[in-house]
Formats: structure tokens, sequence, C-alpha cells
């Protein structure tokens, strides 16, 4: 209760407050139920709010980077621009398309859209802001977030198009390839946190993150998984499946209206778990800056609250792949699975037993210098 | 050995030259936009006066132009963009002359060759860089460039009588079809 | 010292030629020979065949480059005329003459298999005068669909738009190309052939895709993800222009060369012009030349960079591609305070040119030259060296030095191919004479050769620009000219290094102030017909690649 | 709905061209009849499509060079959140014709015009595809695309300058602003 006294903005008064007054007056089994629905609705909106800050933000800094402004008309700073888009797309026409596999054509935007909203529930925001937390919660969210690749492969098949068919098997050879290097590099982690729950993961990073704690191996760990979520959410340099000068716009080619925009807003959102899952991983999660002994200094940074840090080191992340996104020319196929094969997965592996000889001589920063981290 | 040299001699090229990249980018970041906001800066907004975007005729302050109505313009004209329409009047003299009735001019066919412009023996017409051209109707850029009542400004030093053409009737250049019977002919005045 | 030497090349030359004149004689003793503007040699079609590989083959000069075919109504017969040139030296020029007097059904020999590039310029003849290639192997129309009423280009072309109404039906493609050959018994055979296999994955590249640089349309036969078969069609902008130049007088025809490779559209009128002057005989003045060679560079540069940025842009960064426009933009600048336009400038006009310069124009055109060479190390840092882009260029669509002669492929592009074909050392016209430039050049022939060609030649340009920005002398900047134009009775031809390779321009006059005929000679052309050739076997994503190395400007193309 | 209420930011009303046809575009479309309620939401329906036209570039020559350097930093088509150009019609809301149209092409434009998801709309950018400018008189350019296609707004010029095609544009979101897409069938 200490801890709540001096952190006044943190989100778990809130809901400790709200938990107890429901439990106060109502059955178990209300509580609950009210409960998730609360969180379910939340969750949608965070989802919607966060994909439309996205879009917003990554135009905006697109632009930037092309030495031009952006969206600047609608609203102050263009600010309202995505909301503006959204209008619109909501209210667009879908379009029937003759010959198309209909079923499967209809379906394959929810494949992608819940895939990335499963994974978006596993995601601790903050404290207390955690909706479910597994106690293989690393496992789940690299298992439930490869379902979007359904919703690409059966969008290209089912489009009855030649290019959204190109693009959709680009994307499924791409996909499968990066998960496994994606996958690797979370095994890492796991082998040097010793948990794959995420809210033990972060805890255990109270000092010490773990990017710093394996040093080498943790380094090298964390670059790969950023190429690699990078590529697994088709994002440029990695965009061949919708590769803009070549496919027109590969696998979702045929889609219209919202269908089109699951799609949108999926490529946003899949761009903002990759990095949430790297924060969580890698850079201590939710958790502040704090340095083993500071008192003054870890109390003033506990004041800021706790999905500030979060949503900071994800902020960071996703910069950092939108300055690689809009630096680079797109990789051929053939390079993107060269890169892949040859290079990430060897190192990768190679990395996993460097890590796990680490661990085992104790040679990660926690156990050469106690003191410190 | 050589090619596990060359595997990793590879990889940092190939990570080094991707970071230069990344300072490029990463400078341009903070350099200063080059984005002139139109129509924000509407008022400031410099372009430059040879810019071609409109054909008038100029008018003085007496509502007077510089038009003989000679047609050369609108035989000098590769596509037939210019129809003038002209028609004889006996002077107080008893002459007769020609003066001008309209000069149509369609924004939406012009190529902006300055065909007309320079080959124009009495400046009477000349191009603007007024570029907010856009409307919603096509029949709107179908342009009467003279004025309403405006007459031709008498000048001590006569402009070279150049022989009279066939005069053309004013048709509505909606219909393409009376444009492309005005071919353009050869003045016989040289 | 210096003039014993250009006397002794022209007496080289002169001697050259007189050998090539009694080779042709040796080989097709009917040959008639005038000299007109050029070496003309006038024979009968069934001989041309033979002249033409003759000619191409004879070791002395050999006149391998077909730097035009043009097909003429010469009223009472259809004909064909070729301008050849050895590809060692282009100043070293010959037309063939041929023609055929049957009008209903006319046959010509096809020289496709010693020129590849014949074999669209034949389809394009086909297709305007109804000239069919005995031997080309796909005789299907190339600007026009199969089923257009009539040879436009033909003097009694019928345009009742009933005829050719406009239809708005969407029509399957048909891969059969009919074709005619001759066989060993010398038997003319007419059949048809599948362009591509019953299985083909086929995918349409165009003529509406976002990196084909126009309306070219690509059918494109896939083997997973590497390209099998190309066929181009072409035409979804062809506007007849030679047809309606026809109808115009040669001031009014100017703004048309604008409006074929837009981005070179001052190079362009620059040789329309030159081909003008050269016929009436008008002496341009100093100053004009200064400022038509300034723009031609300053044209090139512009051109240069739009080809940059879309290359980088169909490589995927599209970062790069707005880099290069903005730079671009300062260029244009300097085009709309000189002469009132951006893309399209219309500033060369018969005689000189129709804008002066204006006051600052030295000082803009300095601060670019210092800002563009700051901003090409730029482009090495951010792009030249790019691991991913060195992936995608080097060793991709590798063009060699014999098949860029053969397919006519010109400018930087065959330049890469280690071919020295620049006009503007070869055939100097304007100040090229002057001024000191480098003809850049490099052997390899892959994309990454001519992506790196055209970053040095902007270079280059730069240097000639500096070299005349500060000597432009005082004068008119347009000679008296006769405001009719009528050109003597003559074929005029004339060459000119437009950005994308070779652009020339071929007028026949018969004494009025309307060409004969006109016809452009497109560097586009070339590049889009060797496309099939460099992209077989190339992924599908080095196939847009590739064509954004190439740099072809459709309208062009399709005049 | 009134004239005077559609505003775009930076020119005032009474400064566009062409304003008489959008007042009997509104006169028209009133004598439908539509309810204070529903009108509302029209409103923040149209501004939310005015203010995210999706341009499809139907660029066959010099008027697509034109527009790339629109979409270049140096006019920066982004600020009116119109650089989302979409290769595919499906998801376009805007095609702008820049070019000639030809015989050839005429019924690939319609086709692409007809995979466009409503509520689409055409701007025909530059002489050519206003009436086939310099090529009127040939044998194969299609003397305007409004012969195939609707056409909403007319840019002239030859080509366009950047600053003439933002014009256009906003004229065009002007054109959106007085629509009504509740309790109005056209459209």
């Amino acid at each position: 209760m200490i801890l709540n006294y001096s952190q006044p903005l943190e989100v778990t008064n809130l809901t400790s407050w709200l938990d107890s007054t429901l439990r106060g007056s109502l059955s178990e089994f209300w509580v609950l139920l009210i409960e998730f629905v609360i969180v379910g609705a939340l969750l949608l909106a965070a989802y919607a709010v966060i994909a439309l800050i996205l879009i917003y933000a990554e135009r905006k800094i697109t632009a930037f980077f092309q030495a031009r402004f952006g969206p600047n008309r609608v609203g102050k700073w263009g600010l309202l621009q995505s909301v503006a888009d959204m209008i619109k797309i909501l209210l667009k026409e879908i379009v029937k398309i003759n010959r198309s596999d209909r079923f499967l054509f209809f379906a394959a935007p929810f494949f992608m859209i819940v895939a990335s909203m499963l994974t978006f529930g596993a995601i601790p925001f903050g404290k207390a802001l955690h909706a479910i937390d597994f106690n293989i919660g690393v496992l789940y969210v690299t298992a439930v977030s490869s379902l979007g690749i359904i919703g690409v492969l059966l969008a290209g098949w089912s489009s009855n198009n030649k290019y959204s068919m190109i693009g959709a098997m680009r994307s499924g050879a791409q996909f499968v390839s990066y998960e496994l290097s994606a996958g690797f590099a979370l095994m890492t982690i796991v082998v040097l946190a010793g948990t794959m729950q995420f809210s033990t993961m972060i805890e255990g990073q109270r000092y010490c993150w773990n990017i710093f704690n394996g040093h080498i191996s943790s380094m090298i760990a964390f670059v790969i998984y950023l190429i690699s979520g990078h590529a697994e959410t088709n994002r440029g340099p990695f965009d061949l499946p919708e590769a803009e000068s070549e496919l027109t716009a590969g696998y979702h080619t045929e889609y219209s209206g919202l269908q089109f925009g699951f799609y949108y807003l999926a490529e946003y959102l899949n761009m903002f778990i990759i990095a949430s899952i790297a924060t969580t991983v890698f850079l201590g999660g939710y958790l502040p800056i704090q340095v083993k002994g500071w008192v003054d200094f870890n109390g003033i940074m506990d004041y800021i609250p706790s999905y500030v840090w979060f949503f900071g080191k994800t902020a960071v992340l996703i910069f950092l792949s939108l300055w690689v996104r809009w630096s680079f020319p797109r990789l051929r196929i053939d390079q993107l699975l060269n890169l892949e094969w040859k290079y990430l997965l060897p190192i990768n592996l190679v990395n996993i037993v460097l890590m796990v000889i680490l661990v085992l001589t104790g040679l990660t920063l926690t156990d050469l210098l106690p003191g410190i981290f | 050995m050589r090619s596990i040299a060359k595997y990793f001699s590879g990889l940092f090229i190939g990570i080094s030259s991707l970071l230069k990249g990344m300072s490029v980018t990463w400078r341009e970041l903070w350099t200063k936009k080059v984005t002139q906001q139109y129509p924000e800066n509407r008022d400031t907004l410099v372009i430059s006066d040879r810019f071609r975007c409109e054909l008038v005729m100029p008018h003085d302050e007496n509502n007077e132009h510089a038009c003989t109505a000679c047609g050369i313009c609108q035989m000098n004209c590769p596509n037939g963009t210019i129809v003038v329409t002209s028609q004889m009047i006996e002077t107080e003299d008893g002459k007769k002359k020609k003066i001008l009735d309209t000069h149509q001019w369609d924004l939406g066919m012009c190529t902006f060759c300055n065909l007309c412009v320079i080959t124009c023996p009495s400046d009477a017409i000349k191009f603007e860089n007024t570029y907010e051209n856009a409307v919603f109707t096509r029949s709107k850029l179908v342009q009467k460039i003279n004025h309403e009542g405006s007459k031709l400004r008498e000048k001590k030093k006569e402009v070279k009588p150049v022989e009279a053409k066939p005069v053309v009737e004013a048709k509505p250049v909606v219909e393409k079809k009376a444009v492309e019977e005005v071919k353009p002919e050869e003045p016989k005045a040289e | 010292m210096r003039i014993d030497q250009r006397n002794k090349k022209t007496f080289d030359i002169y001697n050259i030629m007189e050998n090539i004149k009694k080779l042709i004689l040796n080989t097709v003793p009917t040959a008639v020979i005038e000299e007109k503007q050029k070496l003309t040699v006038t024979v009968t079609f069934d001989k041309l065949h033979l002249l033409a590989k003759t000619l191409k083959e004879n070791a002395a000069l050999p006149f391998d480059f077909l730097v035009k075919l043009i097909g003429v109504d010469r009223g009472e017969e259809l004909g064909v005329n070729y301008l050849l040139c050895s590809s060692t030296d282009l100043s070293k020029e010959l037309v063939l003459k041929t023609g055929t007097t049957d009008r209903e059904n006319p046959l010509l020999y096809s020289i496709t298999d010693l020129f590849e590039t014949a074999q669209y310029n034949e389809r394009e003849v086909f297709a305007l005068l109804g000239i069919r290639f005995i031997n080309n192997p796909d005789m299907r129309k190339f600007f026009l669909n199969a089923d257009w009423v009539g040879y436009p280009l033909r003097k009694d072309y019928d345009a009742n738009p009933e005829l050719n109404p406009l239809s708005l039906e969407s029509v399957d493609m048909i891969d059969i190309a009919p074709r005619i050959t001759e066989n060993e018994k010398g038997e003319l055979v007419e059949d048809t052939v599948n362009i591509f296999g019953e299985d083909d994955y086929i995918i349409n590249i165009g003529p509406q895709h976002p990196s084909t640089h126009g309306v070219m349309h690509f059918r494109t036969a896939l083997d997973g993800e590497i390209v099998k078969k190309i066929d181009v069609h072409s035409g979804y902008i062809h506007r007849g222009i030679e047809k309606l130049s026809e109808s115009l007088t040669y001031p009014q025809i100017l703004h048309f060369t604008d409006r074929l490779d837009y981005l070179s559209a001052n190079i362009n009128r620059h040789g329309l012009c030159m081909a003008v002057e050269k016929a009436a005989e008008i002496e341009v003045p100093e100053r004009a030349q200064y400022i038509r060679t300034i723009m031609d560079e300053l044209n090139r540069i512009d051109s240069h960079l739009l080809a940059w940025a879309c290359q980088t842009n169909d490589l995927g960064a599209t970062t790069a591609f707005i880099y290069g426009m903005r730079e671009r933009e300062i260029i244009l600048d300097i085009f709309e305070k000189t002469c009132g336009g951006r893309l399209i400038i219309n500033q060369n006009v018969v005689g000189g040119v129709m804008f002066d310069i204006y006051n600052e124009f030295q000082k803009d055109v300095k601060s670019f030259i210092i800002y563009m060479r700051d901003k090409l190390k730029e482009y090495d840092r951010f792009f030249s060296h790019n691991v991913i882009a060195l992936g995608r260029m080097v060793t991709i669509g590798v063009l060699s030095k014999e098949d860029a002669i053969n397919y006519a492929v010109t400018g930087p592009a065959g330049r890469g191919s280690g071919w020295s074909c620049d006009i503007r050392k070869h055939i100097p016209y304007a100040l090229y004479d002057k001024v000191d430039f480098k003809e850049i050049i490099r052997t390899e022939g892959d994309s990454y050769a001519r992506y790196l060609n055209r970053l040095d030649e902007i270079e280059e340009s730069l240097h000639i620009i500096e070299q005349l920005i500060d000597n432009v002398p005082e004068g008119d900047i347009c000679a008296k000219v006769k405001p009719i134009i009528r050109l003597p009775e003559g074929e005029y031809y004339s060459r000119v290094e437009a950005c994308r390779g070779e652009f020339g321009v071929f007028i026949e006059s018969r004494g009025d102030k309307f060409p004969y005929r006109l016809k452009f000679r497109s560097p586009s052309m070339a590049l889009v017909s060797a496309m099939p050739l460099i992209c077989q076997n190339e992924k599908v994503s080095d196939f847009i690649g590739i064509g954004g190395s190439m740099d072809y400007v459709i309208p062009d193309i399709d005049r | 709905m009134e004239l005077k209420n559609v505003n775009i930011k930076g020119i005032p009303t009474a400064e566009f061209n062409d304003n008489e046809y959008l007042e009997n575009y509104i006169k028209e479309l009133e004598a439908n009849g539509v309810n204070v309620v529903l009108s509302k939401i029209d409103e923040l329906i149209n501004w939310g499509r005015s203010n995210s036209v999706w341009p499809l570039i139907y660029a066959t020559s010099c008027c697509g060079i034109e527009f790339m350097a629109t979409a270049a930093a140096h006019h920066d088509i982004a600020r009116f959140g119109m650089e989302v150009t979409r290769n595919s019609p499906r998801q376009a809301d805007l095609m702008i014709v820049a070019g000639t149209m030809v015989h050839k092409m005429a019924p690939l434009i319609k086709r692409v015009y007809d995979q466009m998801a409503e509520p689409k709309y055409v701007v025909a950018m530059g002489a050519c595809a206003i009436s086939g400018g310099p090529f009127i008189n040939s044998y194969h350019v299609v003397p305007g695309v409004d012969q195939i296609i609707p056409v909403d707004v007319y840019i002239p010029g030859c080509p366009p300058r950047p600053e003439s095609l933002f014009y256009g544009l906003m004229q065009l979101q002007r054109k959106i602003k007085v629509e009504q897409f509740l309790g109005n069938k056209q459209r």
C-alpha cells in the first residue's frame, strides 16, 4: 500500500477501488462478468485509439524524414487526420468480387484482426493494466500472433487476383521464416529470465533490463528480434507482400472499405505489438529506470506512472522501426530469405548456446556485479 | 576460411552501409522543411511573372484594348483554342473596318505554347500567372477574354493592316466539331 | 599540325565512304546512290536485306547501328527509309531507301535478323502504314488495336470517326501473333505463332501500374517469382503526333516535341529546331546557342534526378524519391522564371530561343550547382552503397555491348554497357564542341552501371553549365525568321542527345510549309525493346528495378 | 446547408471559382428535404470524407510527373491527407486522370473506374484529360475523359502547376462537403 501513495497517478488505485466497490454489492459471478466486459471494451477502445495514433504518427514522422510537413490541415497540426480517414473507411462501399471465394474472402480480414487482438490482450501495459497473465505468456504471444498469416494467405487465395496471390505467397514464405527467428530471439531471453510469464519476467528486470543483463547475447537477440519482428509485420524494407511498386497493393488489392480498414489497422497494431513485446521482454516493460541504491532517484522515477514508461519505451522502438522503414529500399524475396536462413538463423542458434553458457557459468551482469544490478 | 572471412566482412560492410543511410535520414529529420504551404501562403506566394496560366487581353481605364481582330492568333494556335469573331462596321469617314466581337479562348484546351502571344502584331494579348482556375463545369473554361463593351484603342501609328479572313461565326466551343472546322489559315501578308 | 590532322581525317572519311560506295555497287549493281544531306542509297525491296547485311558485316566500317526506321507514304509507293550508322563512329551515316508500289498488300523484307531493334519499328510501320514485313517473327500491329480500320499515316487515310468508334468494351488479350515467312523454296507462308505456352502463369504488368513509368503493358509469364517471357504491348498513349504534324506548320509542331519525352522536353525541341534550321539555313545567334546548351543541360539534370528518384522508388526507397524530387524542384523554379513553364517549357523556337534569361539567372544556377554537388554526395552516402540497393542492382539486368548496339539502346543505358554513343561527342551540336566534358562509360551493363552513369552524368552536366554560365555573350536571342517557314524539298535528319539516349528527327519536305512526313526517333522505344531480353530469368521484383534503371518514358515511344 | 458554411482553410469561399455550380447543387439536394439531425451527421461524414481523399493516379503522361512533384517535399500533398495514393482502385476515393486518353486506353479507364468503391470522384487534370488538349484533332485521342466517365472537377493547365492541382482538390473537397449521404439516394 505504501507503493500506492508514492504513485498517485497509477491505475492500480482505480482498479482496486472499482473491484472492492463491486464486490461490496454483487456476487462473485457478476463482479467477474462486469469486469470482463469493462476490460474487453477498454481493450477494443485502446486498440482503435492506438491504431489511429500510430497512423497519424507514422505519417507525420515519415513526412519529417522526407523534409516535408505531413498532414496539417485537419484539426490542429493535422491531429484529426486519421479520424477522418476512419470515418471515410467505415462508410466506404464494400465491393463484392465476382468469382472470388466469398466465404474465405469475407473471413480473411477477421483472422488478421483477431490475431492481433488476441495478442493485444496478453500485453502488460502497466501495473494492473494486464488483461491476461499466463504463465506461458511468451509462448502464447508467439503462437497467437502467427495466426495473422492465415488472414493474409486466405486473402491472397480467395481474391482471385494474381497480384494478391503472389503477395500472399511471398508473405507466407516470409512469415514462416521470420517467425523462427523471432521465436528463437525470445527463447534466448526466456533462458536468461527463467520464466515465460510476462509479469515475472518484468519484475526480474527491476534493476537490470534483460538487454543489459545478458549483454552480448541479449543485444544480439534484441537486434534479431527487431529485424524479424519488423519482417513479420510486413513493413519496409520487408514489405514485399504488398510491395506497392510491384504488386499494386499485394494481398489486399481486392479489399475495399471496412475490410481494407481491418488490414490497414492490423498493420499498425502489429507494429505496436512487436514493439511492446520487445519492450516487455528486453527493456523492462512498464518498469521505470532504477538504479540500486539511488533511493531518491528511484523515487522520482517511480513517480512517473508505469504506463507512461511502457508507452514511452514502445514509442522509441516504433520510431526506430519507422526510421528503418523510411531509410532503406525493399529487399527481393531471395535476399529476404537469404538474410533469414544464412544470417539470422545461424547467428540465433549460436546465440542461444551462448546465452545458456552465460547463464550457467554466471556471466550475466546480475551475477557478475550484484552490487550494482 | 576465406569464405568465412567473406561472410563476416559482408555482414559488417552491409551493416555499416545501412547505418550510413540511416544517418542521412536522421540529419534530414532535423533540417528545415522545404514545403511551401499553399493555400496558407496564398498572399505571399510568388509565382514568376512569366508563368503562363491564363490568356488575358489587357484593357486600359477607358475599357479599350489593342486587338484588331486580325485573327493571327487563331491561325497560329496549333489546336484551335482561340476563336476570334469580328464584324465589319463602317466608320464615320465611310471606311469599312473590322472590329472585334468576341475573342474566345478555351482554357481547357490551351497548351500554353505562347505562339499566339509572340505572333500577335499588336501585342493585344498576354499570358498571366493566375493559377487558380479549377471549375466544376466544363463550359466555364471557355472564356471570352475581351471585356463587355470594350473597343479598339485608337493609335497614332496604324498597325499594319492584315487581309481580312473569313469571319468565323461564334459557336459554342463545347461542341468540339465547331472548333475542328477552323483550320489554321495562312496570313497573306508577311 | 592540327589542321593537317583534320585534313587527313576528312581524307580518310572520304576514302572510307568511297570504299563503301564501291561496296554497295558491287553488292547491288542496280543501287542508286545520291549525295543528299546524307548519303542515300535506293534499292529495290528484294535487295535491301542483302545490302544491309553486307553493310553490317563489312570490316572496314560496319554499319551495325540502325538509328531510324521510317515508313513513308511516297504517294505512288509505300516505302521505308533506314538510317544506318557505325557504332564506333556515329557520324558515319547512310540512308537506305526502298519501297513497294503495291498499296493493297504491301510486303517488304524484314531486317529483324540483322538489327533486333527493327522488330518493333517494323510493327509500328505495319500499324501506321500497313506494310507487312516478311520474316518478322511477330506481325501484330504495335500501337493500334488489331481491329483498327485503315492505316493512319497513309495519305489517303479516312479519318471518319465512325470507322473507328470509341469502344468502352474490354476485350481479352489474344496472344497469337500472325507472321509471314519465306521458306527455302522462296514461297511466302502466312501462319501464326503462340506467344505464350499453354500453362504459363501470365500476369499483366500495366497498362495502369504504379511502376511501369507510364502506360506500358507488359504481359509477363512467370515461373514462381521468375520472369519467363515478356510480351510488350504499347499504344496506350498513342496520340498520332506524326500524323497531326503533317497538317501543322513547323513552329506549331514544336509544341508536340515537348510532350513526347516530357522529361527531356527542351532537348527534343532543340532537335526539331536544329532540323528546321539546317534545312532552312538559319544561323542561330551565339547567345541563343549558349542559352540552349545551358537549358539542355539543366533539363538533363532534371531528368536524371527524376530517373534516380523513380528508380529508387521502384526499389522501394520512398524517401530517396522525395529527396530527388526536392532537388529537381529548384531546376523547375529556374525554368519557371526563365520560360514560364515548369515541365513543358516552350523555350526553343526556330532560330533561337523564345525567352531571354532573367537577371538573376546566373546567380540561381551557380548556387544550384554548389547545392547539387553537395546533394550528389548525400545520394552516394544514402543509396549508392546501401547493401540492399547493391543487391538489387549489381549484376541484375545485364545488357552486353553487342546487344546494346543490336537493340540500339543509347543514352546512359547504352553507355552503361560500354558503348560510346554520346551524340554530343560524336556529332557535336550547339556548343558541345567548345566545352570540356567526359563521356561516362561503364562496361558492366547492369542496373548499377546505368544507375551510376546517371549520377555521373549529372556531375558532368554541372561541369558543362559551369563553363558556360559566366560567358553568355550579349546579342540577339533569336535570328530573324520568316513568319512562314517553308523548307526546300528534301529529306532532313537531325540527331541530339536527349536524356534517355539519341533523339532523332526526320523531316521529308516537299517544299510546303507543312512537313510531308515527320518522324521522331524515340530513345525509349529501344530501351523497352531490350526489356524482354534483359529481364528474362530475373525475379519479378527485379523486372521492376530494371525498368527503373532503363528509365523509359512511354509517351515518347507511342508518340 | 448553405454555401457560406462550406469552409476550406486558407481560402475564403467568395474567392473560389464556379460557386454557382455548388449553389445550384445544394438547391437540388435540398429539394429532397433532409431533417436537421441527419444533416448534422451528414456534416460529420462529409468532414471525414472530404479530408480523407485517397487518390488513384491514372497518370498517362506529363501531368503524372507534375503530380509526383505535388506529392514530393516541395508542395507536399500530404498536408491535405492525400498522400495515401492507393494503387488498387478498390481502396481509392478519387481518380486523378492525368494525361491523354486514347482509344486503346478507354475501355481500361472505364474498367478501373467501375472497380472503384463508392463514393468515388474523378478529377480531370490538364488539358488532355479535359478536352484532348494538343491532340484534340488526332484520330486516336478521346476528346476529354468526360466522354468516358463523369468528371467532378476540371483542373486546366498543360500541365497544371502543383498549386493549381491543390486548388482543384480543394474545389473537390467543397463539392464533397455539400453532399448528403443520408436521406439522398444519389450517391
